[in-house]
């Protein structure tokens, strides 16, 4: 009945109707080619939806194939729903970052949550238990209603999905800054650890095997979900729009424990999470990566909705579902296994040996494409790439220090920006505890997570400056992961993988592309130096508005293993009498640093600080070898705001306080953004011994017992002299005071 | 003194995970013939009659604070209420 | 002596529980699904934090009606120590084994952090181990655990001495009279906001939360001494 | 089928975090003559009707469900609904 109303085949042709879905004419054209016929509506649907950039990577994939993802710590690399590191004693870690941008400009938090939710079913649908949750942040400006509401609705919503669902929410970074204003950026990750025999994939093989789906019901929600996240965002306030995807976190834990427990039997042969483009792509990849064909009735599909076509059941993005492959003849050991999580599982289909998605609805076969057509012969683009002006321009431009008439100003200035102010009005929101492994809690570099029952731990971060990148996306690049990198060596972790999510504009314009390509490029030779292969990540293109694009944002997500517990340093000082180190020169490197921004009413221009990443691989190999030594009492790496920020955040909640002395000019010594540096306390007892390992590290002065933060000139002269209070409170007020304002 | 009760619902389309967690629970407690529970908000505004429009205040109070547009419909009633 | 750790749907810090009582305190513990109604087999029972049944309507709401409550009133009836830590607690007050109700924390937001909070009475079952007025840092996480009764039923638990654990170094959530866990009035059901679990190993930051643990052992080995 | 729309508020005597919270909010947008906001509950109920007695039923799912009585009211009341 309802099939009446959709368009003919030759509708679909004559008007178009492709392109609403987002298909070029030779995309559709293409798709008419591998079909040897017209697709009807259904049909049209589930090649739009396969082929956009969500789910095929049609524009990115030439890029990502620069990232090197092989090493033996590397168990699975990218392909699967995440990447899984080996890390000894038949343990293995399993993680994956997600963005969720284009729901969250919408509605935040719903966005942020489903997020959440999207990236722990990747997780849990690899067979491993989920132990921690990391987000990674974007917002413009908190000067005004929107981007405040956005920032705090998002937050709420990655607390109320992680909060209730149970997995702690350990680590995470957001900046702020007017080219996010109105699209922001949201992206969450999720870690979790299985034993290798319980190493699951996607897989829909053995004719006759049964196709299942468990979890939450079908509804109209979230159509072609996939397909918008691939455009820009409209400002058009009329313009007809999809129901927005809610989650249901107290489902979704149902659905993880009861997965959980399914991997541990043989009768499951493949499973996969529903997510971009629901229904179609996990069908789809399933059977495409096997090598088998799937058919499906969807008459039997849980649904939710009254009277949905098959075109809106394949295409929904209603979330917490799950579709599984098992042996034929055992659905009930199934069927009974969810019942006991109060959860149905439903054969809705089977295995078949012709390669081909077949759907059946009301008694009719409703579609019939091959499954490699959908999930395989996706065009590639190889989209032309221009260098921009802007970077002749600034990378012609000399290395200047700003001028600054008070430093110590200056300096509360800089604890007061949002970017570099204390986080903890939102990790305050996020369950960091749950599961009682929390060693190190968000607050220092990087988070530490015990691997119970073991010595060990895994540290984990999320970084990404940006304002780098835009400046010298391949600079920038090798600087995201290197941060990443200095976070995990300074909490004790040695780093063992990336996850990455690659948010950017339109791949359209050839300036964006070329700032895709060479932030990879940065990336790639980052994580050759540093021993950090790719396993997995996500690509999110078109996060414009007007026309305007978001600072190219590729963020790094990075676990590290921590081998012995008692290797784990956080950054805060210890104990007044403790020499104060700083590990690496400084030099007048301003461009994009907080100070210029903040200067210039949040423009930036210039070179990106420089970095070389054979320094950045000693220095985190001497750290890292001190700090297993026993010897650094605490380390800090020494990012935006430079040292002043880096000494300023050392004695923060500790009760102590700071005097040390800094060679060269005063803007620079304080402030600059220079790469590859560390502060570190050690005991004078160990100072010989430390000395002797970190051969760049000088030591500027001591831990005080008076809590009060000097730092001189070379000559002793004060250029800041302040209560450490009076510093702390400026930074940790700095985001509850920006949430309350008004107008 | 005018009330205004205002009705906020959760829109058709969007689950509702509140509502079927609870109906589980009435299935399982024997209230088999409930067939859908949808668990929204009522909110009591008291407010002073100065006279002007109060529909147009009820309206912005709700779209700007009290109901989620993208996932939520709402409905008011303006009461006059006795002075105390 | 042997634990219950009660398994609601959606509560996820069974495991904290379950861990802390046999990896750190080195006792017995079984975990106990929600349909089960005999609890007879454990020494004491223990409620869990998290979020059962996603906390749909009011936190601790649908719990209340699982059929494990049945088995939970009976062990609290018999004088068996049960313990209900955040979700916990609130599943307790739904279940009208403790007084109060809660409501959603004053700020509006879900807090996680560790808190300050003061032993008022240490002669209950389980805070024997501690001294009275003792500071002890433990930490909170919930969005609802602004805890209300009316005047006169704040008066009797605090005549009975039934408010155990305050807040002591500034009100998180908006309770009233800062409590932060409360006793019965025969004092063996204990509900408390702060998570003694999560502060049961040094490595995670305090140990502080131990002795609750500890004092529900210290007690049962005393009783059961006398009895043999 | 039948509808019972059900009402929960908070008892006078209880503060309310929530309205508290929200009629900061409101009186800093300038909505200087809101006096009071409670916040309460709306549960819409779908409910198969076989004839038996819908009162009790929706009085207990109320006092074993939706109300915790020691700090809510409520009231409710059936409506018959078309079959679509
Ligand atoms: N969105 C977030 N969620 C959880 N923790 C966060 C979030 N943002 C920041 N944090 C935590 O706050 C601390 C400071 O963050 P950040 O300034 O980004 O550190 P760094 O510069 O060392 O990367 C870190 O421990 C980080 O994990
Ligand atoms: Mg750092």
């Amino acid at each position: 009945m309802q099939t009446k109303l959709e368009p003919t085949a030759e509708q679909i042709r004559d008007e178009k109707i492709y392109a609403q879905m987002g298909m070029t004419t030779e995309e559709f054209e293409m798709a008419v080619k591998l079909l040897g016929r017209l697709p009807n509506y259904t049909e049209t649907g589930l090649f739009s939806s396969m082929w956009s950039e969500h789910c095929s990577y049609k524009s990115s994939k030439p890029v990502l194939r620069k990232f090197p993802t092989e090493g033996p710590q590397v168990l699975m690399g990218p392909g699967e729903g995440a990447g899984i590191v080996d890390i000894g004693d038949n343990q293995a870690v399993v993680f994956k970052m997600e963005s969720h941008n284009s729901p969250s400009a919408i509605e935040p938090y719903e966005g942020a949550a489903t997020g959440v939710g999207g990236v722990l079913r990747d997780v849990f649908s690899m067979g491993a238990q989920p132990i921690a949750a990391v987000n990674s942040l974007r917002f413009g400006e908190l000067d005004n209603d929107r981007d405040r509401y956005l920032f705090e609705e998002a937050v709420a919503g990655i607390a109320g999905y992680g909060n209730t669902i149970g997995i702690p929410t350990v680590a995470g970074e957001i900046q702020f800054d007017p080219s996010y204003a109105g699209k922001p950026l949201v992206n969450a990750m999720a870690i979790g650890l299985l034993n290798h025999e319980d190493i699951q994939r996607g897989l829909a093989a053995g004719v006759g095997n049964t196709v299942m789906y468990v979890g939450a019901k079908t509804g109209r929600d979230g159509i072609h979900g996939a397909t918008s996240s691939s455009e820009e965002i409209s400002d058009d306030p009329g313009k007809e729009r999809a129901p927005v995807q809610a989650g249901d976190p107290f489902t979704e834990k149902l659905l993880m424990d009861a997965c959980l427990e399914l991997v541990k039997s043989d009768a499951l042969i493949g499973i996969q999470d529903m997510g971009a483009a629901g229904l179609t792509s996990s069908s789809a990849e399933m059977a495409s990566k096997a090598g088998f064909g799937i058919e499906m009735n969807l008459d039997l599909v849980p649904q939710r909705d009254e009277n949905m076509t098959a075109y809106e059941m394949m295409l929904s993005e209603s979330q917490e579902r799950m579709l599984i492959v098992v042996q034929k003849g055992r659905e009930q050991e199934v069927i009974d296994l969810f019942a006991k999580y109060d959860l149905e599982a439903v054969s809705i289909g089977h295995v078949t040996e012709d390669k081909m998605l077949r759907l059946l609805h009301k008694g009719e076969v409703v579609a019939e494409v091959s499954a490699d057509a959908l999930a395989e012969d996706a065009p590639v683009y190889h989209k032309p790439s221009r260098e921009p002006e802007y970077f002749r321009e600034f990378q012609e431009m000399e290395q200047q220090e700003p001028e600054v008439d008070d430093h110590r100003e200056t300096l509360v200035s800089l604890l007061k920006q949002p970017t570099i102010a204390s986080k903890e009005w939102v990790y305050s929101q996020f369950d960091h505890q749950a599961r009682t492994n929390t060693v190190i809690a968000p607050g220092s570099d990087a988070a530490v997570v015990r691997v119970r029952g073991t010595e060990k731990g895994l540290a984990i971060t999320a970084d990404c400056n940006s304002r780098y990148i835009y400046l010298d996306p391949e600079t920038g690049g090798k600087i995201a992961v290197a941060e990443a990198a200095r976070n995990i060596v300074c909490s004790g972790g040695k780093p063992l993988a990336i996850t990455d999510c690659l948010n950017f504009g339109s791949p359209d314009n050839p300036e964006i592309f070329w700032q895709l390509e060479k932030s990879a490029d940065g990336i790639s030779a980052a994580c050759l130096a540093l021993d950090a292969p790719v396993i997995s990540g996500n690509v999110s293109l078109y996060n414009e508005r007007g026309g305007k694009p978001v600072y190219p944002t590729p963020t790094i997500g990075m676990v590290g293993l921590v081998e012995n517990l008692e290797h784990t340093t956080t950054q805060e000082a210890k104990a007044a009498g403790d020499f104060v180190y700083l590990i690496g020169e400084t030099n007048t490197e301003f461009g994009g640093s907080e100070l210029q921004k903040m200067l210039n009413s949040g423009k930036i221009s210039g070179k990106a600080p420089a970095i070389d990443l054979g320094v950045e691989a000693s220095r985190q190999e001497s750290l890292l070898g001190a700090i297993r030594e026993g010897i650094v009492r605490s380390a800090h790496d020494v990012a935006e705001g430079g040292v002043a920020v880096a000494l300023a955040e050392k004695v923060f909640g500790t009760g102590l306080g700071a005097d040390v002395k800094l060679e060269g000019s005063a803007v620079t010594a304080l402030f600059s953004e220079t790469q590859s540096r560390f502060i570190v306390t050690v005991k004078p007892v160990h100072a010989a011994r430390f000395e002797e390992l970190a051969a760049d590290a000088r030591k500027i002065g001591e831990i005080t017992k008076t809590d009060r933060l000097v730092i001189r000139d070379a000559e002793g002269n004060p250029l800041v002299s302040e209560d450490v209070p009076v510093l702390e409170s400026a930074w940790k007020g700095a985001i509850p005071c920006l949430v309350n304002s008004e107008g | 003194m005018k009330k205004a009760n205002v009705y906020v619902t959760l829109r058709e389309s969007v689950i509702d995970p509140q509502g079927t967690a609870a109906i589980n629970v009435l299935h399982a407690k024997g209230h088999d013939n409930v067939k859908d529970v949808r668990i929204g908000k009522y909110i009591e505004l008291t407010i002073d009659d100065t006279g002007q429009d109060l529909d147009t205040a009820v309206r912005e109070m709700c779209e700007k604070l009290f109901v989620n547009t993208n996932v939520e419909d709402y409905r008011y009633e303006v009461l006059e209420v006795e002075e105390a | 002596m042997k634990f219950a750790v009660i398994q609601f749907p959606g509560a996820s810090c069974d495991l904290d529980l379950y861990h802390a009582v046999t990896d750190v305190l080195g006792e017995k513990a079984e975990y106990v699904p929600h349909h089960e109604t005999d609890l007879s087999a454990y020494d004491a029972i223990l409620l869990p934090g998290g979020a059962s049944y996603g906390d749909a309507v009011r936190a601790g709401a649908l719990a209340r009606t699982a059929p494990v409550m049945e088995g939970i009133i009976g062990a609290a009836k018999d004088g068996k120590p049960v313990l209900g830590v955040g979700n916990g607690f609130q599943v307790l007050t739904e279940a009208g084994l403790l007084p109060g109700a809660f409501l959603k924390n004053r700020d509006q937001k879900f807090i996680c952090r560790t808190v300050k909070i003061q032993v008022v009475n240490n002669r209950t079952m389980f805070t024997n181990e501690y001294t009275e007025g003792e500071d002890l840092e433990i930490p909170i996480a919930h969005g609802e655990g602004n805890f209300y009764c009316d005047e006169e039923t704040y008066s009797r638990l605090k005549e009975n001495n039934q408010i155990v654990f305050v807040y002591s170094d500034g009100n998180p959530n908006g309770s009233v009279g800062d409590i932060a866990g409360l006793v019965s009035e025969k004092g063996n059901v204990l509900g408390m906001m702060p998570h003694p679990e999560r502060a049961a190993e040094s490595i995670l930051g305090s140990e502080d939360g131990l002795n609750v643990f500890k004092s529900i052992v210290k007690e049962w080995r005393e009783s059961h001494a006398n009895q043999a």
